[in-house]
């Protein structure tokens, strides 16, 4: 996305009215949950390279804004569909670093205790349903989810990711038309990040896919996927619309995916400014700055929190390590269910719903 | 929940189609547990495509019994969302041709789910089967074989009234996804008595159709019906095993029955080439292989989509005398 | 389709631009395909109550324009795809009435030699490519279709038809998604018969898809499905863009299934007033009428001209009665194909191509 | 055409990987043949998530090496209309397992068209298999039972360099839907003589791998591999039967060679229930009842999915060592 002068104007009106749901812990926690991906998925890059974490590795580096800002905003009993560039959302609900580096190198330890890899995962005591690899297949589950809310008539949300080169698939469109016509309380978070793959925008579509929501019935709304608050603030409306019975939102996050698609790839194919431009964008330094410009952080409280979470990753990554390899004999167990266990409530920081002191971190 | 229980009209017992106990299993179910709800297309004010669900929405109201759209991947996708919340989706799939519409959702996401994150995954997943009515290549398959290459679904095909009543409420409380072949050539032809109200068949179980000490034929769905007029026909020592399950097999009974007569001919209306009949010949041929006194012989549709016009379909799917020629051989062996 | 001022209006200017394209023949041809459709369709019905159509019977009684006046703009090397309420445009291209009804009776006359039945047929050389019972999957058959075209850099264009129903599928996005990136010369016919089977429109879809088109990057143009020129006039400009290397278009015929969705089904679901309002406007005595009153026919010209198409499907009819059932041995062959086969040509009665005399019917 | 053929600098002889002789096999045809063209997910610049058509756009241009949006069913449908109107496209899934995702495209338009229709659908759908990488669940599947329970498509899963070379020819120029297995197991580790220039390895015969007397493995893809190892190390008269095609299965091989060793051991990767194992161990204890000495037994995956972590997909995954042990069972039987 092109910053341009009517977006600025844009920028700051969103920031003043998130103002008003934000509290200054909100904001320090924003950062954390964002700077927590960041160095979870850089140790895990490091463990990769170490030959230590088995097939491939797929990380979200640039996109932290959006799996943290909208994930901030869900209630404990709300639900989720976590996809591959998403990590911050596991946090923000409760996964921890060292089960995520667990998970990726295979261990017991891991959320999926070695039966999947990399993002395939998502821990159901805390409401999230892993994601399957086959995209946006997703979409309908958490369509399926927000289903199961309006039928028992619960104000609750179902809130789910997906590339911009997903919304090509049939599966996308199914959910699409579905949650429209059901009026589902779901929130799609759509990331623009410019390539499926190696696949550029205008080969995954003709026109940007934002612009099909009005088409199944719902708003669908572009925001600034680089910027923490405004999807934040994105994610709270379309939230508040779905619990209060209004049905979808889908949100459009321009953002720029600023690794390969995987450790294996080169993004050859990314022109050098593109990459450039957005480089000078990145999410994190971006909200760091802000929070002293605007929210009167002091220079050496941000630094603190940054170097305060990378500590926290270490030592998660320390424990992880320690997690031994899964016995054999898992193999083959756990193919059909004994019994319906139901899914778990996850943590929701965000001031709004804190009680007891639940919800600061890490 | 206790409320509704209580002051349920009972069930008329006694004879009913195959049609009318799949009707009930879905209804009763319905009106003990409240989180059971029918998703589909035209299963509403229409009552489906074969008035499963006729007065249905009458009953439980129309969100109890979705009318969907065109769409089976959202059909099966939504029902996995609603399950895993919850909820215990029954899916109509409007002919189990369209099964291959939904089938990532199925085989990829409802399969998979246990396995990988320990959720399950409690949909039923209902298909309309079979051919014999000039149904075309698009309304006679039998995709049973698909679902056991898929780790992670059960798999039944009732064969009476009173085991499409019970498989599909156990099926119903199963944690797990089941695809339930219901064949349409027995919905109105097969009739017996059923028991009102709660009535379960455990899933995993086969049934004896039919004691005999000379010949097995191992069936399920349509070619039990067939198996036993053929045994009836012939008046022979046949013994015939009606599968029920097909996942997991009941490959105890299976191989005790194969055990004791020493012949085995394997019976379905699928297609030949990595079918069920295939996995249970693989089995017999591997477990039974020293109580074997014959080939294990195979009764089934050739390789070939299933042809629409009666004499083609009748040369393709196998048919009475088919049974009763196959058995003959394999006696005089 | 309510009819408005404004629609009217818009009526008369379509009809004065068909004006243009349309010679008298034409429209006499216009009517007498869907006649030929009608009385084919009347025909197999007996046949059906009979008990002489094995399995099921559908028709499209009611959305006769929508076939024939399509089906009418393509040229001989053009090629389609024809669902199962389209009967016209299989006339229009060649098949005649007996080998229709020959094949709903399973004989070894009819156009796939009793292999398919009711409207799965299509004949390979009059270039029509069969359609399966899983809707919309020959969207992108018919996709592929223009593809070829395109890489060949031929100025062809591959037509289909689809139900507003089968819109809610996600093969029909990945078709419209897929043509839209690469511009392919595709027609898509959209019938809004307002149910699929006895699904209404508002469980079908939250927004009209016409609208969807745009956001595909093709435009979508809405007609009155029961006025064959203001048909055959979108198709033609439809055509004709796509020749042109403008890429796809999509048309909504606004329509009604004036039938049940089968021989079966009693339409009780229809509300009868909806059901009247529209019997007033069928599509052939509309045309009909519009002949005498607009175009100059005599009465008795047109009446004639429905009589002969009548006698004509009555000897058709009795044709087909003759053709033998298939040999079982039959039911075996033509899994594999031993060698490749091209697609023929279809007729193209419309004058714009006439050569020769071809192109008169019956 | 011809002036393309004239023009084309002749393939290297010699060594190459099983991956680079599919790279080959693909160049090859198309030089030869303007109308093949190849359409899949970032094939085009990127040169496939496994480097298959690297340098392909920059020799045959973007419009003949398609990047295709994320939709398998677009992929293959449109590769049907390509085909029937003319061209000769080949599909790459990025990975088998997404074969899931236009399932009904490959099984009810494309394998049912000719049959119907009396229209040939000359496409190839190359399908990255297999597992023994940490692919997990969605990276590892072998779907090609599935494919044999749909019938009209061929299917072809070569084992060595040069059959992967000659088999892709042969399905590029085969009028029907050809379903193309290629283990990424062996993308590398794979390697041998491939014959430059046109080489042609014909659908429908197995290729005997290796001599013996005592014993058949019948095995494809990466079995064969484990088998011959196997039989090296075990260094007994075991007798291994490559199938290269599984549909339509070269039965006669299949059974001389049983015929002649009275022992059968059917192996592969892909899990059990319904596998190609079923149907050959089926045929076998018909076919030749009368010649076996022993059960027909089967190494396969069971029926789980393939999970992630070393350990576990190691315990899942057929290994030398149950090749060994199996045989070693079955010899002393
Ligand atoms: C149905 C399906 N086909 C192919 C793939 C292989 N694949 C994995 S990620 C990816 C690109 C996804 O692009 P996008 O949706 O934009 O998400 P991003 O990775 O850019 O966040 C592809 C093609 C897949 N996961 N699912
Ligand atoms: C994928 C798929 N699912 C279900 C069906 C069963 N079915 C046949 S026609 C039909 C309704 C189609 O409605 P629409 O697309 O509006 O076309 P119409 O019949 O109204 O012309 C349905 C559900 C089908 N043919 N294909
Ligand atoms: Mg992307
Ligand atoms: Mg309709």
């Amino acid at each position: 996305m092109e910053t341009s002068d009517a977006s600025a104007v844009a920028d700051r009106r969103i920031r003043d009215v998130a103002g008003v749901h934000l509290t200054r812990e909100d904001r320090a926690d924003l950062l954390r949950y964002m700077v927590m991906m960041r160095a979870s998925e850089e140790r895990a890059l490091t463990l990769y390279k170490q030959g230590k974490v088995p097939g491939s590795f797929y990380d979200g580096r640039g996109q932290e804004a959006i799996s943290v800002g909208a994930a901030y905003v869900l209630a404990p009993e709300d639900r989720t569909c976590i996809l591959h560039r998403d990590l911050g959302a596991h946090l923000v609900r409760g996964v921890t670093p060292g089960r995520y580096l667990a998970n990726y190198m295979g261990r017991a330890g891991g959320v999926t205790g070695g039966k999947d890899g990399n993002m395939h995962f998502g821990d159901r005591r805390l409401g999230s349903v892993g994601m399957v690899s086959m995209l946006p297949d997703m979409a309908l589950v958490a369509a399926g989810m927000a289903l199961s809310f309006k039928l028992r008539g619960e104000p609750r949300v179902a809130m789910t990711f997906f590339g911009e080169g997903s919304t090509a698939n049939g599966v996308w469109h199914e959910a699409m038309n579905f949650a429209g016509i059901h009026r589902l309380p779901a929130v799609f978070v759509l990331e623009n990040n410019r390539f499926a793959y190696s696949t550029p925008n205008e080969l995954e579509f003709a026109v940007d896919p934002v612009e099909r929501a009005r088409t199944y019935g719902f708003p669908g709304v572009a925001v600034d996927g680089n910027d923490v608050e405004a999807v934040f603030e994105a994610a709270r409306e379309a939230a508040s619309r779905a619990r209060g019975g209004e049905g979808p939102t889908l949100i459009e996050c321009q953002t720029m995916r600023m690794h390969g698609h995987g450790a294996h790839d080169d993004m050859r194919y990314v022109p050098k400014e593109m990459f450039a431009r957005w480089e000078a964008r990145d999410p994190i330094d971006r909200y760091a700055e802000r929070l002293v410009t605007d929210y009167g952080f002091e220079p050496e409280e941000v630094d603190e929190l940054r170097r305060d979470v990378r500590a926290y990753v270490e030592e998660c990554a320390a424990r992880a390590l320690e997690s031994p390899m899964p016995e054999p004999e898992q193999a083959t167990e756990g193919v059909f269910a004994a019994a319906f266990e139901p899914l778990g409530d996850g943590r929701a920081p965000w001031s709004h719903w804190r009680r007891n002191g639940e919800g600061s971190a890490p | 929940m206790n409320a509704i229980t209580a002051t349920r009209t009972p069930a008329q017992a006694g004879e009913m189609t195959y049609l009318a106990a799949i009707s009930d299993a879905l209804r009763e179910e319905m009106r003990r547990d409240p989180t059971v709800f029918c998703l589909g297309e035209d299963i509403g004010a229409f009552g489906g495509a074969f008035k499963v669900t006729d007065g249905f929405v009458q009953e439980f109201g129309a969100e109890r019994c979705i009318d969907a759209p065109l769409a089976e991947g959202a059909i099966i996708g939504t029902a996995i969302g609603a399950a895993v919340a919850g909820l215990k989706p029954v899916c109509e799939m409007q002919f189990a041709d369209f099964i291959s519409c939904g089938f990532d959702q199925l085989v990829n996401v409802a399969a998979k789910l246990h396995y990988r994150q320990g959720i399950a995954v409690p949909i039923v997943v209902r298909l309309p089967s079979g051919g014999g009515f000039s149904g075309g290549p698009f309304h006679s398959q039998n995709p049973e074989a698909w679902f056991l290459q898929a780790p992670g679904l059960k798999v039944v095909a009732p064969a009476t009234a009173s085991d499409a009543k019970g498989l599909l409420i156990s099926a119903i409380r199963d944690p797990n996804p089941v695809c339930y072949l219901e064949h349409k050539g027995l919905y109105r032809h097969v009739k017996g008595d059923v028991p009102s109200g709660e009535h379960l068949v455990p899933i995993g179980e086969a049934r004896i159709a039919r004691e005999g000490e000379e010949l097995t034929v191992i069936a399920y769905g349509s070619s039990v019906r067939l198996a036993l007029l053929a045994a009836e026909e012939l008046d022979e020592q046949i013994e015939v095993v009606d599968l029920r399950t097909l996942c997991p097999l009941d490959r105890e009974a299976v191989l005790a029955s194969v055990r004791k007569t020493g012949k085995a001919l394997v019976a379905h209306e699928a297609t030949r080439s990595c079918g069920v009949g295939a996995e249970l010949a693989a089995l017999i041929a591997d477990e039974a292989f020293e109580d074997l006194d014959a080939p294990v012989r195979r009764l089934t549709a050739p390789d070939v989509p299933i042809p629409f016009s009666p004499p083609l379909e009748h040369a393709v799917l196998p048919q009475l005398e088919d049974m009763k020629e196959a058995i003959r051989e394999l006696l005089a062996y």
